[in-house]
């Protein structure tokens, strides 16, 4: 049980090693993805240049997915082992999750415009991103939801729990309600024949993004830890130092000095 | 078990004392399905395409506004915690309590939504069905909502947050819901869309209560 | 013969509420027919030690023992030995005591026939006689503490952890409730009571919450 | 020049290529940015609470 009170010293130290070469790997690699994705590749033979949006909107909403399941594998770790740093990381990573399924509908959504003319088709699988949306606000309000933050991540972990178990009976529902509300064929946001010098920008933008993940969730993890760092030395400087042991007639004092060892 | 039905009735004796909330229940839905016709036209074959989804989502809605009852007041005069101290497990003890929140709640809307299906033209042919989807329905609502209340006790704001938490969760059973009586309406056949309904009620009832009795387990800490 | 029961053992108990490391380093034995006082400031922790042995909270860090067996590994019978009275009441105002009373004790596990037997002990050892099938929310705050402390009798249990029970009781119940407690300890059954009111309990141990504040010389660890 | 407007026209489609990226780039970058300046905010905070708990002890 002490481990709670340990401080996550081998964290903060191997996290401040890893940050700047994920930086540095995160921006090549995405720099290096936008050269493939708006130059170096072939515009598609029935979209035209409208298909390099697929090469930010396929990516983010793989992480949109992706992060929602770390959340709540993170928030598993923490609810069974009740280890401290899982919480934190299911708490840092969510915000970066949501950003993401936020990219992967506004660009779909500008894909959808030239391509179908309307700004929002209801397709299953954007229909599915759209609740994941809601799934990644309802954790961050509840996370944030109470005055005292443990709680709040606790309440947040048991959620994302919940909600993973949701996620393929709601990818499923709506595929149901899909297929049941058949809109004119051409509506259908058929995936395009993905050529090889397709699948390089989507892969290069896919670990670009990642690698960004990584990075964000260690500052934002690191930004928690000096966050409770703050809560404790503003607590600690407004708790009066307690007056002596009390020795009341007839009660000996507890040896202040044996107290000192623990 | 220990007190399981003594759980139940005392709330639903509380209910009655309080009938206020179920009757806010049933205005609740009986207002939003009258408003739909005022913003989408009389012209009864538009209504009655748009029926099903009316009177599920308005039912939906409806079992939504009295959800935060369901531990909120046990949590504020001390009782959860004797709940929590009793010999019923507490997953059994937070179902008695959903039960109690849908017989108070879901059943009368499932009972009086053929009344309103007339107002916004719903096939008679349909109206079993209606009752059936909301009957298999409602409790699932009440399952998935008593997890969302349990999580946002001592939460400030709790009734926003726990719309906001729960409306993901209330997507299959609406589109199942309202798909069986669409189907049932098209001529089609709606047994699968009642069958994956049931499907979800049995999920539900399996696992919702033990993660609503852990949710309290944290407020009571 | 009294049962030989095992102690209740705290050893080197913290408590965390949130944040704030309330106490640390707290060790107490509570015997059969013990008692043990909880005194100190607002804020020390007295509730907070009460709902620690009540096991809504787990222990930061140390052990709560009853006897050999650790009270977190069989926290439901734990429960089952014990009793709560916190600051509220849990009362519903629509209800009358005699029903209240009968709910609790049945979901303490009694048989009908049981509970009926307890309640009306209950009432009848708590003077509520004349108020029992009143709604609580004609009674007064006294009143509706004793319905509240009547819960202690209703349905038995060896352990009573009493929040300031002594609060807006009249001079006649204190004194009740002192006979009763007395009763409770002569029958093997222990209590903590957490008091500001000088509750003249025989032989009881009294422990000051503020020793055991974390003490601000060390360097405050970071609370995870 | 005609090949860097070709490249800014995007066969036509550039009104809607170019918001996407930019979108993408705003919203990924603008995170990036507000967890660094929110990370700086609160090493700066400890520093100067450790001082001051420090002198003040």
């Amino acid at each position: 049980m002490l481990s709670r009170f340990a401080n996550p010293a081998r964290f903060v130290r191997v996290s401040a090693a890893l940050l700047p070469w994920c930086a540095g790997v995160s921006i090549a690699l995405i720099l290096l993805g936008l050269y493939l994705a708006l130059i170096a590749s072939p515009p598609d033979y029935q979209q035209g240049e409208a298909v390099r949006i697929m090469y930010v909107h396929v990516p983010s909403a793989w992480m949109a997915l992706n992060v929602y399941l770390f959340v709540a594998a993170a928030s598993a770790v923490a609810l069974v082992w009740r280890h401290p740093l899982a919480e934190v990381a299911a708490r840092a990573a969510a915000p970066i999750g949501a950003c993401f399924t936020f990219v992967c509908l506004t660009t779909g959504s500008l894909w959808g415009r030239p391509m179908w003319g309307t700004w929002w088709v209801w397709d299953a699988r954007l229909t599915s991103v759209l609740v994941l949306f809601f799934l990644y606000l309802g954790y961050i309000a509840l996370v944030n939801g109470f005055d005292d933050p443990a709680r709040g991540s606790r309440a947040g972990s048991l959620l994302a729990v919940v909600g993973v178990v949701n996620l393929p009976i709601i990818k499923f529902s709506v595929d149901w309600w899909n297929t049941l509300h058949q809109p004119a064929s051409v509506l259908r946001l058929g995936k395009p024949t993905i050529a090889l010098s397709m699948l390089a920008p989507l892969l290069v933008m896919a670990s670009g993004f990642t690698v960004l993940f990584v990075t964000l969730l260690l500052i934002r993890m690191r930004t928690d830890l000096k966050q409770r760092r703050i809560r404790a030395l503003q607590l600690d400087r407004l708790t009066p130092a307690p007056a002596p042991p009390h020795t009341e007639s007839g009660l000996p004092a507890r040896p202040v000095a044996a107290r000192e060892g623990i | 078990m220990p007190g399981f039905l003594g759980l139940v009735r005392r709330d639903l004796q509380l209910a009655l004392h309080h009938s206020g909330d179920t009757a806010l229940v049933l205005a609740f839905f009986v207002l939003t399905v009258v408003l739909f016709p005022f913003g989408i036209g009389p012209e009864p074959d538009v209504l009655a395409r748009v029926a099903p989804g009316i009177l599920w989502v308005a039912a939906l809605l409806a079992a939504l506004l009295s959800l935060d009852r369901m531990f909120l007041p046990d949590y504020e005069d001390g009782s959860l915690d004797l709940i929590v101290l009793s010999r019923l497990p507490l997953g059994l003890a937070a179902l008695a309590k959903i039960v109690a929140h849908w017989i108070s709640s879901g059943l009368p809307l499932a009972l009086i939504s053929p009344a309103l299906a007339v107002v916004v033209d719903l096939e008679p042919g349909a109206m079993p069905i209606l009752v059936i989807s909301l009957l298999l329905g409602t409790p699932t609502l009440s399952l998935i909502g008593g997890v969302a209340a349990a999580l946002t006790l001592g939460a400030r704001r709790q009734g926003v947050l726990l719309s906001l938490l729960v409306l993901p969760l209330y997507v299959p059973p609406l589109v199942f819901g309202a798909g069986a009586i669409e189907a049932q309406e098209t001529g089609g056949d709606p047994r699968a869309d009642l069958l994956l309904l049931a499907a979800l009620l049995a999920a539900a009832l399996a696992l919702a209560p033990w993660a609503a009795a852990a949710a309290v387990r944290q407020a009571t800490e | 013969m009294r049962p030989v029961l095992p102690d209740l053992i705290g050893e080197d108990l913290a408590c965390r509420r949130g944040e704030r490391l309330i106490f640390s380093g707290l060790g107490f034995r509570l015997p059969a027919g013990g008692a043990l006082v909880l005194s100190g400031t607002n804020g020390s922790g007295k509730s907070s030690l009460l709902r620690l042995l009540a096991g809504f909270l787990p222990a930061a860090s140390g052990r709560l023992m009853w006897g050999t067996q650790p009270v977190a590994a069989d926290l439901a019978g734990h429960h089952a030995r014990l009793h709560y009275v916190g600051h509220a009441d849990a009362l519903k105002p629509a209800l009358t005591p005699r029903e209240q009373l009968g709910f609790w004790s049945a979901l303490r596990g009694l048989s009908r026939r049981q509970a009926a037997a307890a309640v009306e002990a209950a009432i009848a050892a708590f003077a509520l006689e004349p108020v029992a099938d009143w709604p609580c929310r004609w009674l007064s705050a006294g009143q509706r503490r004793r319905v509240a402390m009547a819960r202690l009798l209703a349905a038995p249990a060896p352990l009573w952890l009493l929040d300031e029970p002594l609060t807006a009781l009249d001079e006649a119940s204190q004194a009740g409730l002192q006979a009763i407690v007395v009763a409770h300890r002569d029958g093997g059954g222990r209590v903590v009571v957490a008091t500001h009111a000088p509750l003249a309990v025989a032989g009881a141990r009294r422990l000051v919450l503020d020793d055991y504040h974390p003490r601000r010389a060390r360097e405050p660890v970071l609370p995870i | 020049m005609n090949s860097v407007d070709g490249f800014l026209a995007m066969g036509g489609y550039g009104a809607f290529v170019w918001p996407a990226y930019g979108l993408a780039v705003l919203v990924l970058g603008g995170l990036a940015a507000y967890s660094w300046r929110r990370y700086r905010a609160s090493v700066a905070m400890v520093d100067r609470l450790r001082q001051q708990s420090g002198r003040s002890r």
